[in-house]
């Protein structure tokens, strides 16, 4: 059901875990499935120089959000902003239909983590909105 | 050498030697259309009848009651919706439980468009149905009431020569889901005042794609597949024989093994929950301590997703599932758990464990080395554990 | 030693050894359900897709618009029942004919008494429905048309594609009965704008027990079988895998090796349509002379009665049918042959030998030497008979 | 389907045929199934001396006819008005449901040609119903 690369992610997840100090933390929950993730962000000069995360949630949440956090890191905050599930789950050689809205889970904590780190910085990033508690989509029916 | 664990049994099994050795000849020798009548018809013909027999034996009914059918599900569709119908005349209210399978609860709801108005029973933490629920929810229009036996998901039995002995005494239908509880439990239509019973091969070792629907003698029910007359007249299309041979010699061994079975099961089941339990904190055990099917555990952990959890195991050679297989394309949380009053996010970290008759104790060691470090894992990786 | 003659593969046809041998393994080792998350549920979900490529190719279709059911009648009880449902809000008139199969002409008296409309467009005397009586009936709440592709019973074709193209332009649906087709006809739902098409595996030497329903992308068809999440939402029941590989398998090899089928087939039928009627009097062919099925012959027999006919041949080995073998269990004359215009007596003493890929003309010789004493012998007992 | 008794007196029927100088003839049709049968008898003092049959039936219908003439040959026109399709049934060893109403078709034969023997004898047998176009029988529904 996954590709080989969703399950290296999944085994061997990258940059799992927590920043004690972050610049800016972000946690969305999926109102699909009720699942939640975390990112923690180190931001130095506009530039992201450590990003962790934790995911409650399934085989393709963890491995988009391992994904997402390796696309990330040493961008600058703009940058990261182009970063989307889209491209998240190109990087993972595709995910099933039912879920991609798994990968809009990291997305979302990212941008939800940069509004963070932005607000505690008082500074505006361009095109950044503010976080939604749960995040939904709208998938075709069958 | 990693070890294979296969503990998905409420899933489904695999088809027994002796009853694929059974099945054999009906699929290139003896392929005639029962319905013929010539004579390598009438060895088909005969064949259906025995398993017939087979199945009537099992359930203490006789063996004109017994039609077969596609699978357990179109077992439920033809019960609910056939009396639906046949019934229209005496009345229009229907009730269930809320921790159904979806073949019974998703025609309720196609029902409930329909026009008839359905009665979800609740059930307690374990998750037992109220009796009391049903003698308060029964009225002048209840024409059926459909209870599942054992619980697909989280193992519970229900009482049903309690409920059985109400009906019958109030001259209410009474459908039996037992897809679960053929060769787990003992079944007797009679004793039990059963209307109506389905039940399906492939849990217990017969081949998928063959179920039964037991129809009690004077019970008026409208044909659900129209066509030809095979089975009387009531189920149209051309017999699955090689199938339905299956079924009746899988449910003749599952009846004569049902000991020896529970005696083998039980143990194992109950060593697996204790262990557990004592192994690995914020666990709960969904169901009934003791009033499970013999080979049936369900643990929801806490702080962790069933998805990742399976995906787990399965590296590790453990085939479990969460919540009911046919759901597991979907992501609600089980309709199950949630009446039995769990969380959305604890119901969601449900794990599955159904052993079966090829099972050892080895098996749920190995479950025990395994299980303990995985949970461990997925707990460091969750935003919600703060260990 | 005696020969045995199977001449009834309108009935049923006998497993490939090939088709037999890739169901094997989902019986005893690749038993998961296919539903569930892990590794060998996986593979199982990989056999089923490629079944599912596998019947969409043999059709020209694409592989999710293919639906594996239990059989074929309920392929067409499916396809009947949920348009009727799925289009109420659209009309009320469903037109089909009056030589369809018990699984159409009955789930068509059933939607009668639901309150739906029903035209059965007669057909001449080769059984061949009229396509101009069909644009006479077609209305503004004509919602589907249900034509057999190729008649079980006289084996005769009708004009699918004609039919297609003008219900097209009409807008109306299209549903195709090509349960005797599949394996012996080319099908193109495409070129022939079938918009619903039923088949079974059993026709085509596949097993019995599993069917498939074609559903062209945007046709709203409404669940017949109402549980699990099994086929993407629109038929529940935990996957018959073994049964549904077996249909991938048989489509397959019938469609490569349909030509060569046809050529083996069509001499022998026509040797024995030619030398009957030119050995034996008081004979009639059943259905067209070039316009039927390969290996498909239905006589009638003045002066004698089927069953008869039927018992004698089976005591000289030769297996065959009179009508449809599922309509055998009743004592009425068949429709289809009192819908070409046969008299009730006539269409009493009819035969049907159905020819298939292990009959030779051997075969057909045989026939021919058995066939007309035993004729003679029933004749000298009829009280209809004066020679 | 048929017992060997069946088989037996299908495959071998007894007394088929014609008496061209009969003493009675009778022929009935069943309505249920569309079938005919037709029965010759030769009678002499009262005492059934040949009877032939012919039918148009299935299995079950010539096996009852080969059957019934077999039991009322060489008995009196009284005693042969008693013997009913029960009896004939019980002496094949049973037949299954869906053939019960073709063991009526060879009773009502005889009784049919005993009848045309009176008639044309000019006497009264006593019990002895003239004989109907169509036999049917209400069988009990499932
Ligand atoms: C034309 C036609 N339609 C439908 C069916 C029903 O198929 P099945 O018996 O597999 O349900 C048959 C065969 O029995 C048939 O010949
Ligand atoms: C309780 C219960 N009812 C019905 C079913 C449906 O049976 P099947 O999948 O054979 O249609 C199942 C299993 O899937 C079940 O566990
Ligand atoms: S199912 Fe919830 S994140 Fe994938
Ligand atoms: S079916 Fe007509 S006599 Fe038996």
């Amino acid at each position: 059901m996954y590709s080989e690369k969703v399950m290296d992610h999944f085994m061997n997840p990258r940059n799992m875990g927590e920043i004690e100090d972050a610049d800016g933390v972000g946690t969305v929950g999926n109102a699909k499935c009720g699942d939640i993730m975390r990112i923690f962000l180190k931001v130095e000069d506009g530039v992201i120089q450590d990003v962790k995360f934790k995911t409650f949630g399934c085989g393709a949440a963890v491995a988009t959000s391992s994904m997402a956090t390796e696309m990330v890191v040493g961008k600058t905050v703009e940058e990261a902003l182009k970063v989307t599930n889209k491209a998240v789950m190109e990087a993972l050689d595709g995910l099933p239909p039912v879920k991609v809205h798994c990968s809009l889970l990291a997305e979302q904590a990212i941008h939800a983590a940069l509004w963070d780190y932005a607000q505690k910085h008082n500074i505006t990033i361009e095109g950044l909105k503010p976080p939604v508690e749960d995040i939904e989509e709208i998938e075709e029916e069958e | 050498m990693e070890r294979k664990v296969y503990a998905d049994h409420s899933a489904t099994t695999a088809v027994r030697p002796e009853v694929l050795e059974a099945m054999l000849p009906y699929f290139t020798e003896e392929y005639g259309n029962p319905s013929s009548i010539y004579a390598i018809a009438r060895s088909n013909k005969q064949a259906v009848e025995t398993a017939r027999e087979q199945v009537a034996m099992a359930i203490n009914a006789k063996a004109d009651e017994i039609f077969f059918t596609g699978c357990g599900t179109e077992s439920d569709n033809w019960a609910l919706k056939g009396i639906a119908e046949s019934y229209a005349g005496k009345g229009d209210h229907i009730i269930t439980t809320s921790v159904e399978h979806h073949a019974i609860l998703h025609t309720c709801q196609y029902l409930e468009k329909q026009g008839k108005r359905i009665t979800y029973l609740p059930v307690d933490e374990d998750g037992v149905v109220s009796v009391e629920a049903l003698k308060n929810a029964v009225d002048q229009d209840t024409i059926l009431v459909s209870i599942i036996m054992a619980n697909n998901e989280i193992g519970t039995i229900n009482p049903i020569e309690e409920i059985g002995a109400f009906l019958h005494e109030k001259k209410i239908l009474f459908h039996v889901d037992a897809v679960q509880a053929v060769g787990s439990l003992p079944i007797d239509v009679q004793a039990m005042h059963i209307d109506l019973l389905s039940l399906s091969a492939h849990k217990f070792y017969g081949p998928k794609g063959v179920g039964a629907l037991y129809i009690r003698k004077g019970v008026k029910l409208r044909s659900f597949i129209h066509g030809g007359a095979q089975e009387r007249g009531r189920r149209a299309g051309t017999e699955n024989v090689a199938g339905i041979v299956g079924l009746g010699k899988a449910i003749e061994l599952a009846t004569s093994e049902l000991e020896a079975r529970r005696a083998q099961l039980i143990p194992m089941r109950d060593r697996l929950i204790d262990e557990v339990l004592r192994r690995i904190p914020y666990v709960r055990l969904n169901g009934a301590r003791e009033n499970r099917l013999p080979g049936h555990v369900n643990f929801s952990f806490q702080f962790i997703e069933g998805e990742s959890l399976l995906i787990l195991l399965d590296m590790a050679g453990i085939y479990a599932s969460s919540g009911s297989a046919c759901t597991s394309g979907s992501l609600d949380p089980s309709h199950v758990l949630l009446a039995i009053g769990l969380p959305h996010e604890i119901a969601h970290g449900s794990l599955r464990l159904t052993f079966g008759r090829e099972n050892t104790m080895e098996d749920v060691d190995y479950i025990l080395e395994k299980l303990p470090p995985i949970v461990e894992r997925l707990r460091a990786m969750s935003p919600l554990y703060e260990d």
